[in-house]
C-alpha cells in the first residue's frame, strides 16, 4: 500500500539521488538537544552532502545559574512565565531583582521588580547603549531608540555594576547581551557550559556537526527534511522565519518534507507534510531547560496509543540517509548509565539515588516511570559564544507604521487551550492583535473585528482585541508560525481595516 | 354563523375586518413561534444572555406582565370578596388580561430554562426555601383557577350556551366562583411576592439583597403591594384602548375612575413604602456588606437619575394624579396617570432584573452591557401577540363588558327627547 | 414533594409549603368537582329550562328585572328575586293578601290600541295562558307579541306529550334574523298544539292533580302600567337598533307587522330584549 | 446523600491561591478543563460564555505607567461555607453544600437550567452550558471516566475536583482505612500550578498547608463582607492587590464603563 509517506519518501530519495555537488540534503531541528538530534546528526553525516541545522540559541550549551545573580537585567525575556523550569525560577525568584525592559507590561513585567518601558523592539538598542555607558560614551542613541534617557541608561548600568553579581538576559541572538555579561562578569559565574548527557561513542564518533543556518551558502539546500514535531515550549526563539530558509533553497523545485503535527507551520510551505505523533502519544526525551547547570535526561512517555498513520520523524530521517534506527532512547540510558556520573530522582517518592548503584534495567525502567538524570555538578566554565545568529527580516520604516511587539502563543495547540484566549481574555487568543483603544480609534477597527496585519514581508489577517495595556502606537500580535513568517520583533508592520 | 356566536344586540365588525385586524398580529406570533423554536432547538446560545447575564429581557418581562397581570386577582378580590358590585363591569376583561398575562409568562418561562423538560423537577425535588419554588408552585395553581374562571365566560357564549350541559355548567361554576377568586387572591399575594424575594434574597447581589420580615425580604411586599397598585391601572389602560379600538363604549365613566382611585391609593402605599426602604437600604443593608450604595449610581448609563424616575416620576405623579378628584374625572390625566403608573412598576421590575446584573460585584469585574438577540425579542413578540388575539376573539364572541349593551341602549335614550326614570338603577 | 424523594427530609418549611400547596389543590379540585356534579343532578332532574332562564334573568337589566309591584305603584322600587316566579314570594303573598288586584270593569281592555282581553293572564315574556273550561290552559302570544313577530317566519312547537314549564321555552319563532324562545306561563304537559284560526298555540293541561297556579302572571289592572313600561323599553331598543328615527312613543298605535315597519332594525336584538332573552 | 455522611467527622476542605506567584499562565484552567471533562470552546463562545470553572482575571491597580500593576487572580467557586447564595435559591435542591467535605456539590443531572443560582453568585463562579458538548474528533478518548461530562442547558461549576475526591476515598478504602474519614487528595489546578501558587487541603487541619497560610496576615478573601465565609483564601503582600477583594471601584475618568474592555 502506497500512502503519503511512502511517497513522499520515494520523492526524498529521488531528489537526494539528483543531489548535485554543491547541493545539500538538510534537516532542519527545531528542538535540538534532544536524542533524535543525534540520529539526525549521524544520519546526515552518513548522507551525501547531508548537514544539520539545529534552529534556537547560538549559545546552546550554554546555562543559567539562577542561584547566582543578584540582579538580572532582562532584555524582554519572559523569565517569569514558562521560561526555563518554572518550579525552579520561582524558587530562586526571592533570590534576585528583576529588571524586566520591555514595550509592553508582560507577565514577566508584571512581576518584576522593576519594569522598564522601552520602546517596541529597542531591547538590542537597550543593550548596546548599556555597552556605551560601560565605554563611558554617552548612549545617546539607545535614547533615542528605547525612549528612555541617557541618564536612565547610565543608572541602569550602574544599578548592574553596583549590585552584582549581575546578569543580562537578552534575545537568543544578541552580541550586546554576550558582552553585557562578558563585562559584567557573569560568563563562567551564572552563564556556564552544561555538558550533554553522555552519548553511545559511535554516535559522537560519526555525528555531524550542528550548522548555523546562517553559514549556509544561499540556494544550495536540494532536500529539506524538518522536525516540527514537538516545537520547543518557547518556540519563538528557535522558529525560523521562512523567508531566511528559502533564501537557502535551490531555485529549481527544491524538496520540502515537514515532520509534524500541524499544517500551520512549515507545513504551509511544503511539498509533503507528514504527520507525527504529539507529546502524550509518543516517547521523547526532553532537553534540559535554559535554567539546569548540569547535563539532565528525562523521557516524555506516552500515555495513549499515537492514532494509525503517523510517522516517527528519527526513522523516516535516518530512512531517508539509508540508515535503520530503533531504541535509540535505550542506547542514550545505557551509555549514561555506563558513564556511572549523577543521580537518578523519582517523582513517585521523591527519593535520589546514584546511577551507579543501579542495573541498567532498573534505571531504564524509572526513567520510562517519569524518572529525571541529573549530571553531577561540573566546575563551572564559560559557555563558547557562539556567533551573532541568523540576520533578521528587514524591518520596514514608513512613517505611519507600528512598531511591533510580538508575544508568543504556544498556537496552534490543544482545543482546551481555547480556555485562556478565547473564554476568558488571559492571553491573546492565536492570529490576534493588541491595539490601544485611541490607536484603535484612529485605525477605525473594533474590538472583535477583523483586520489585516501588513508588513514588508506580506499580509495576514487578524483579529483584533482592543487593550489599554498596549503602549499607544504599537500593535501587539500573538505571533504564531503565520506571522513569525512575516515580522521578527521590531520589524514594523501595519494594521489595515477590512 | 359567525352571526351565531356573537352575543346578542352587541355590535360586531364583520369577519372580513376581524380577520383583516388578526392577519399582522398572526404573522408577528408566526415568526415569534420560530424564533422560539430555534431556542428551544438549537439551545440558549441562540440568545444573547450569558454566564454574567444569567437573566435577560425575558425574566424581565415575566416579572412586568405578572405584576400587569395582577389585575385578575385584585379585581377579583374587590368583587367577590369586598363586593364591590360597580367593578363586575370589568372583571370578565381583567380574568381574560390575567390569563392571557400568566399564560404567556409560563411559555416564555419554558423556553429561558435550559432544560424545559426537567420542569417537572421543580414539583417533584422542590427546595422550599426557595423563591423560586414558591413562585412556580403558585403560578401554576393560579393558571389552573385563572382557566377555571375564564370558563364561565366562555361557555356563557350564545351559541356554547344552547348546549344544555354547558349552560348548567357554566350556572353551577358561576356560583362557586367567589371561592377561585379567595384562592387566586391567596395565591397572587404569594408568587407576586416571591418574584419580588427573588431578587431581594440574592445576598451575594448588594444591589438586589433587601432585609425584611421572618424569610421575606421587604422586595417581597414591595412586589405586592406595587402589583395590586398598578392591576386596576392596566385594566384601566385596556378597557380605555378596546373602547377607542372598537368606538364602543364599554363600561361607565365611574368605574374607570374607581379603578384610577383604587390604583392611586395603592400606589400612594407604595411609593411611600418604596422610599424608606430605599433610604433604609442606602443607609444600612448595602453600606454593611462593603457596598457604599452610592457607587451603584455611577456606573452609566444607570445613574442616580433611574432612581428618581422610578420613585418619583413614574410613582409619586400618578399616585398623586390618581388620588386627585378633578384629574381623575379628567380622561386624559386619568389614562395617562395610569400608563404612567404601569410604566412606573415595569422600571422597578427593569431595576431589579437587569441592573442588578449589569452592576460587578467584584472589584475586578467589568459593568456588563446586554442587548437581546432577535431570538428573544421575537420570542416576546410572540406572547404580546399571543395575548392580542385571544383577547381580540374573546371581545368578540364573549361578553367581557357586561354593560356594554345597557350602555348602547343609554346612548340612545340620552338622544331620545323623553326623560326616563330608572327604577331601581345602582 | 414526596417523603420517599432522593434527598428528602422533613421540617417546618415542607410542612407549612407542602400544606398550603395541597390545601389549594384540594379546594381547587373540590370546586370543580362540586360544580359538575350540581349540573349532572341539574340535568337529571330536568332543571335546564329553569336554569336557563334564571341565567337569562340574571343577565336582563335592572330595570327589566322591576317587581310587578312596582309596575302597579305598590313599591317605590324592588328588583325581582324569584325570576318572575310570585308562586314563593312572601312580598307577594302579603301585598296581593293586603288588596287583591282590582277586577276591571269590561272585560276587553284596548290598551295603547292593543287588544289585552282581560280573561287570561299574562306573562312579562308577552305569552297569556287561558283556563279553558275543560281544565286545561291554553296558552298565546300576547298583542304586542304578535305585532312583533307578525307573521313569523316559522315556529317550532312542542310535540303532544312534552312538558312546558313556568318561564321554560314554550315554542320557538323565526322572524327574519330573530330567533327567540317564548316562554311558557304555566307548567303542564302539551295536549295540543293550534290548529288554523284558533287564537292559541298551545293547549296543556296539568301534570299534577289541582287546577293550574297562575298567581305569578299579571292580570286585571296590572296589564296597562306594565305595558306602558314594554312599550317603553320597545321604543327605546328600537330606537338603539333602528336608528334614533325610530320612534312611536307618541301613543300612537303600533302597526300590525312592527318588524316590516323597521326593516332596518335589528330584529333579533329587539326580540330578544321584547322577549326577556338577552 | 446528606443524611448517610452526616455522622462522619467532617472535612472542611479549602484552598489558599498566592496571588504573587500567580504569573498567569493559565495552566490551572486547562488542567481544571481537561481534569472534568469541560469541554473546548464553541467558536461563539466567549469570555462570557464560555465554560471555565477555574478562570483567572487579570487585575491592575488602576494607575498609570511608571505606576501601573498588574496581578493575576484565578478565581473558582468560592465554597461558601455560610449563607451559601446559590444553594439556597435552587428550586430543585441541584445544588448542596455537604456538610462531610464543606464542598458546594452541583447536580447536572437535576440542574433545570433557570440559572437562578448563576445570578445570586457573586463571585461569577457558575457557568451555563449554551452549547451542546462537543470534543474534536479522537479527542473524547482523552475525556477523564470519572467525571461525568454535562449536557446542553444545564448549569456547573467547580467542584474541588470531586472525582478525583471519590478516587481517594476509594484508594483510602481499598487501603482498609476508616471509611469516612477525611481523605488527602489534590484538586487538578493546584497539581498544574507551575509556580505551586496554588495549595489545596483540610480546613479542618491545623497542619494542612491552607489551614497554615491561611491565618497569615496577608492573607484575605473574595468579598469577605458579604459574610459568605468562602473557602478559598488568597495571599498578597502588595496591598492594591488585597484591596481587589473589596468591593467594586466606581469607573475612573478614560476607562469607559458599561463597554466590555479586552481586559480581564
Amino acid at each position: 500500500m502506497r500512502g503519503p509517506v511512502q511517497e513522499a519518501a520515494a520523492a526524498v530519495a529521488a531528489a537526494v539521488a539528483r543531489l548535485g555537488a554543491n547541493e545539500h540534503l538538510a534537516v532542519l531541528d527545531l528542538r535540538p538537544g534532544r536524542t533524535a538530534s543525534w540520529t539526525y546528526r549521524r544520519a546526515m553525516a552518513s548522507a551525501k552532502n547531508g548537514i544539520y541545522i539545529a534552529a534556537g540559541h547560538p549559545m546552546a550549551d550554554a546555562a543559567i545559574d539562577l542561584s547566582k545573580p543578584k540582579t538580572i537585567l532582562s532584555l524582554a525575556v519572559p523569565v517569569l512565565a514558562g521560561w526555563g523550569t518554572p518550579g525552579n525560577v520561582i524558587a530562586q525568584r526571592a533570590g534576585f531583582h528583576l529588571i524586566q525592559a520591555e514595550a509592553v507590561e508582560s507577565r514577566t513585567a508584571a512581576m518584576a521588580d522593576q519594569w522598564l518601558r522601552i520602546q517596541p523592539g529597542s531591547e538590542e538598542a537597550l543593550g548596546k547603549g548599556l555597552l556605551q555607558a560601560l565605554n563611558g560614551q554617552s548612549p545617546s542613541a539607545a535614547a533615542e531608540a528605547t525612549g528612555i534617557s541617557e541618564q536612565q541608561i547610565a543608572a541602569l548600568w550602574n544599578q548592574l555594576k553596583q549590585n552584582g553579581p549581575a546578569l543580562v538576559l537578552g534575545p537568543a541572538d544578541s552580541p550586546a547581551t554576550a558582552q553585557l555579561n562578558q563585562a559584567l562578569g557573569a560568563l563562567g559565574q551564572t552563564v556556564v557550559a552544561r555538558s550533554e548527557a553522555p552519548v553511545p561513542l559511535k554516535w559522537s564518533n560519526t555525528a555531524a556537526a550542528p550548522v548555523d543556518l546562517a553559514s549556509i551558502e544561499d540556494r544550495s539546500i536540494r532536500v529539506l527534511l524538518i522536525d516540527e514535531s514537538t516545537p520547543a515550549e518557547s518556540a519563538s526563539g528557535t522558529y525560523l522565519p521562512w523567508s531566511l530558509l528559502e533564501r537557502k533553497l535551490v531555485p529549481d523545485n527544491p524538496l520540502v518534507v515537514t515532520l509534524g503535527w500541524t499544517r500551520e507551520g512549515y507545513g504551509r510551505h511544503s511539498q509533503f507534510v507528514l504527520p507525527t505523533g504529539v507529546y502524550p502519544e509518543v516517547a521523547d526525551d526532553i532537553p534540559p531547560a535554559v535554567d539546569s547547570v548540569a547535563a539532565t535526561f528525562r523521557m516524555s512517555v506516552p500515555l495513549v496509543h499515537a492514532p494509525e498513520g503517523v510517522v516517527k520523524p528519527e526513522e523516516f530521517i535516518a530512512r531517508a540517509a539509508g540508515m535503520e534506527v530503533a531504541g535509540t532512547l535505550r542506547e542514550r540510558a545505557e551509555a549514561i548509565h555506563r558513564a556511572g556520573r549523577g543521580t537518578l530522582f523519582t517523582y513517585a517518592d521523591g527519593q535520589s539515588s546514584a546511577v551507579k548503584d543501579m542495573k541498567v534495567d532498573d534505571f531504564w525502567k524509572a526513567l520510562q516511570a517519569g524518572g529525571s538524570w541529573m549530571d553531577e555538578a561540573a566546575p563551572a566554565r564559560p559557555p563558547a559564544v557562539a556567533a551573532a545568529g541568523q540576520t533578521a527580516i528587514p524591518a520596514s520604516v514608513s512613517a505611519n507604521d507600528l512598531p511591533l511587539v510580538a508575544m508568543f502563543v504556544d498556537a496552534p495547540s490543544s482545543p482546551l487551550l481555547s480556555k485562556i484566549y478565547q473564554e476568558s481574555n488571559l492571553h491573546l487568543g492565536p492570529g490576534r492583535v493588541a491595539l490601544n483603544p485611541d490607536e484603535a480609534r484612529v485605525l477605525g477597527v473594533e474590538d472583535g473585528g477583523r483586520a489585516e496585519l501588513e508588513t514588508l514581508a506580506g499580509r495576514i489577517s487578524v483579529e483584533v482585541s482592543i487593550d489599554p495595556a498596549v503602549p499607544s502606537g504599537a500593535v501587539l500580535v500573538a505571533s504564531r508560525a503565520a506571522v513569525l513568517d512575516m515580522c521578527s520583533a521590531g520589524s514594523r508592520a501595519k494594521v489595515v481595516r477590512v | 354563523m359567525d352571526k351565531d356566536f356573537i352575543t346578542r344586540g352587541v355590535r360586531r365588525c364583520s369577519p372580513s375586518r376581524f380577520a383583516a385586524w388578526l392577519t399582522p398580529w398572526v404573522v408577528l406570533l408566526a415568526f415569534g413561534l420560530y424564533a422560539a423554536g430555534l431556542c428551544l432547538i438549537k439551545g440558549l446560545n441562540q440568545t444573547n444572555m450569558d454566564n454574567r447575564f444569567a437573566f435577560g429581557l425575558w425574566i424581565f418581562l415575566d416579572l412586568t406582565v405578572i405584576a400587569l397581570g395582577a389585575g385578575a386577582f385584585f379585581t377579583g378580590f374587590l368583587v367577590y370578596i369586598l363586593k364591590i358590585n360597580e367593578l363586575k363591569a370589568v372583571i370578565n376583561s381583567a380574568v381574560v388580561i390575567g390569563l392571557v398575562c400568566y399564560s404567556g409568562a409560563v411559555c416564555v418561562l419554558g423556553v429561558d430554562v435550559g432544560q424545559p423538560l426537567r420542569a417537572w423537577f421543580t414539583f417533584w425535588y422542590p427546595n422550599v426555601h426557595s423563591m423560586l419554588t414558591e413562585v412556580s408552585f403558585c403560578i401554576t395553581c393560579y393558571l389552573t383557577v385563572l382557566a377555571i374562571e375564564y370558563l364561565p365566560i366562555v361557555l356563557k357564549n350564545r351559541k356554547l350556551r344552547q348546549v344544555p350541559s354547558f349552560l348548567v355548567f357554566e350556572f353551577e361554576l358561576h356560583k362557586l366562583v367567589f371561592v377561585l377568586a379567595g384562592v387566586g387572591t391567596f395565591l397572587s399575594f404569594f408568587h407576586q411576592g416571591s418574584l419580588g424575594g427573588l431578587y431581594g434574597v440574592l445576598r451575594g447581589r448588594p444591589f438586589a439583597f433587601r432585609e425584611g420580615l421572618a424569610i421575606w425580604p421587604s422586595t417581597f411586599f414591595l412586589f405586592i403591594i406595587s402589583a395590586a397598585a398598578v392591576g386596576p391601572s392596566f385594566i384601566l389602560l385596556t378597557t380605555w384602548m378596546v373602547e377607542k379600538i372598537t368606538h364602543k363604549r364599554l363600561v361607565r365613566p365611574g368605574v374607570l375612575e374607581l379603578l384610577g382611585r383604587i390604583s392611586g391609593l395603592l400606589m400612594a402605599v407604595y411609593v411611600l413604602a418604596k422610599s424608606v426602604d430605599t433610604l433604609i437600604w442606602i443607609n444600612r443593608t448595602s453600606p454593611e456588606v462593603g457596598f457604599p450604595a452610592w457607587q451603584y449610581y455611577s456606573w452609566n448609563p444607570f445613574g442616580t437619575w433611574i432612581l428618581v424616575a422610578e420613585i418619583a416620576i413614574f410613582g409619586l405623579v400618578p399616585a398623586l394624579i390618581l388620588l386627585t378628584p378633578a384629574m381623575r374625572r379628567r380622561r386624559g390625566w386619568l389614562v395617562s396617570a395610569a400608563a404612567m403608573a404601569c410604566v412606573g412598576v415595569a422600571l422597578n421590575r427593569f431595576v431589579m432584573t437587569v441592573q442588578t446584573l449589569a452592576l460587578p460585584t467584584l472589584s475586578f469585574d467589568k459593568f456588563l452591557s446586554y442587548t437581546p438577540s432577535w431570538q428573544e425579542v421575537g420570542t416576546f413578540l410572540a406572547v404580546v401577540a399571543y395575548g392580542v388575539l385571544v383577547y381580540s376573539f374573546s371581545f368578540r364572541y364573549f361578553q367581557l363588558f357586561p354593560d356594554e349593551r345597557m350602555l348602547k341602549m343609554e346612548a340612545k335614550k340620552e338622544v331620545a327627547e323623553e326623560p326616563f326614570e330608572m327604577a331601581g338603577r345602582y | 414533594m414526596l417523603p420517599w424523594n432522593y434527598g428528602f427530609h422533613w421540617n417546618t418549611g415542607h410542612v407549612v409549603f407542602l400544606g398550603a400547596f395541597y390545601t389549594v389543590l384540594t379546594i381547587v379540585a373540590t370546586t370543580l368537582v362540586l360544580a359538575v356534579l350540581r349540573s349532572r343532578r341539574a340535568i337529571a332532574e330536568q332543571r335546564v329550562e329553569d336554569i336557563g332562564w334564571h341565567a337569562d334573568f340574571h343577565d336582563l337589566s335592572p330595570q327589566d328585572r322591576v317587581c310587578r309591584h312596582v309596575l302597579s305603584g305598590e313599591l317605590q322600587c324592588r328588583e325581582c328575586p324569584h325570576a318572575f316566579d310570585c308562586r314563593h314570594c312572601e312580598t307577594h303573598a302579603r301585598l296581593v293578601a293586603r288588596h287583591a288586584v282590582a277586577k276591571p270593569a269590561e272585560a276587553e281592555e284596548e290598551i295603547l290600541g292593543m287588544t289585552f282581553p282581560l280573561d287570561r293572564f299574562y306573562h312579562r315574556g308577552h305569552t297569556w295562558a287561558r283556563i279553558e273550561p275543560d281544565g286545561t290552559a291554553t296558552i298565546g302570544l300576547d298583542d304586542l307579541g304578535q305585532r312583533l313577530l307578525g307573521v313569523p317566519d316559522s315556529t317550532e312547537l312542542p310535540q303532544p306529550g312534552e312538558r312546558v314549564s313556568v318561564s321554560g321555552t314554550a315554542f320557538r319563532v323565526h322572524k327574519r334574523n330573530a330567533n327567540v324562545r317564548v316562554l311558557s306561563p304555566v307548567d303542564g304537559e302539551v295536549v295540543e298544539t293550534a290548529g288554523p284560526g284558533s287564537d292559541w298555540i298551545l293547549r296543556v293541561k296539568t301534570t299534577g292533580g289541582g287546577g293550574i297556579d297562575c298567581r305569578h302572571l299579571l292580570r286585571g289592572s296590572e296589564v296597562r302600567p306594565w305595558l306602558t313600561r314594554e312599550m317603553e323599553r320597545l321604543q327605546l331598543t328600537l330606537s338603539a337598533e333602528a336608528g334614533s328615527g325610530a320612534t312611536l312613543a307618541d301613543g300612537g298605535v303600533p302597526v300590525k307587522d312592527i318588524a316590516a315597519a323597521y326593516p332596518e332594525a335589528d330584529w333579533d336584538a329587539v326580540c330578544g330584549e321584547m322577549f326577556l332573552e338577552p | 446523600m446528606i443524611s448517610e455522611t452526616k455522622q462522619f467527622p467532617a472535612a472542611k476542605y479549602g484552598m489558599t491561591i498566592d496571588v504573587d506567584r500567580c504569573n498567569g499562565c493559565g495552566a490551572c484552567m486547562v488542567a481544571c478543563a481537561v481534569e472534568n471533562n469541560v469541554p473546548p470552546a464553541h467558536e461563539g463562545a466567549t469570555d462570557r460564555k464560555g465554560l471555565t470553572w477555574l478562570r483567572v482575571y487579570k487585575v491592575d491597580n488602576g494607575l498609570e505607567y511608571p505606576d501601573h500593576r498588574t496581578a493575576f487572580v484565578p478565581v473558582m467557586c468560592q465554597h461558601c461555607n455560610h449563607d451559601t447564595p446559590c444553594v439556597h435559591v435552587c428550586p430543585q435542591q441541584a445544588v448542596d453544600l455537604d456538610p462531610a467535605t464543606g464542598v458546594v456539590g452541583e447536580m447536572p443531572q437535576r440542574c433545570l437550567g433557570c440559572r437562578y443560582c448563576m445570578a445570586a453568585c457573586p463571585y461569577h463562579a457558575r457557568y451555563f452550558n449554551w452549547w451542546d458538548p462537543a470534543w474534536p474528533q479522537g479527542m473524547e478518548k482523552t475525556l477523564n471516566p470519572d467525571v461525568t461530562p454535562r449536557m446542553r442547558g444545564v448549569v456547573e461549576k467547580c467542584n474541588f475536583c470531586h472525582g478525583r475526591w471519590h478516587a481517594a476515598k476509594q484508594l483510602a478504602a481499598a487501603s482498609g482505612e476508616p471509611s469516612g474519614q477525611p481523605v488527602e487528595y489534590t484538586p487538578a489546578c493546584a497539581e498544574a500550578c507551575p509556580t505551586g501558587a496554588i495549595r489545596f487541603g483540610d480546613l479542618n487541619n491545623p497542619a494542612s498547608e491552607p489551614a497554615q497560610s491561611a491565618k497569615k496576615a496577608d492573607s484575605f478573601r473574595l468579598l469577605e463582607k458579604l459574610g459568605t465565609e468562602t473557602k478559598v483564601y488568597y495571599h498578597s503582600e502588595r496591598e492594591w492587590v488585597r484591596q481587589t477583594a473589596q468591593a467594586p471601584r466606581p469607573p475612573q475618568a478614560g476607562k469607559p464603563a458599561g463597554k466590555e474592555i479586552a481586559r480581564g
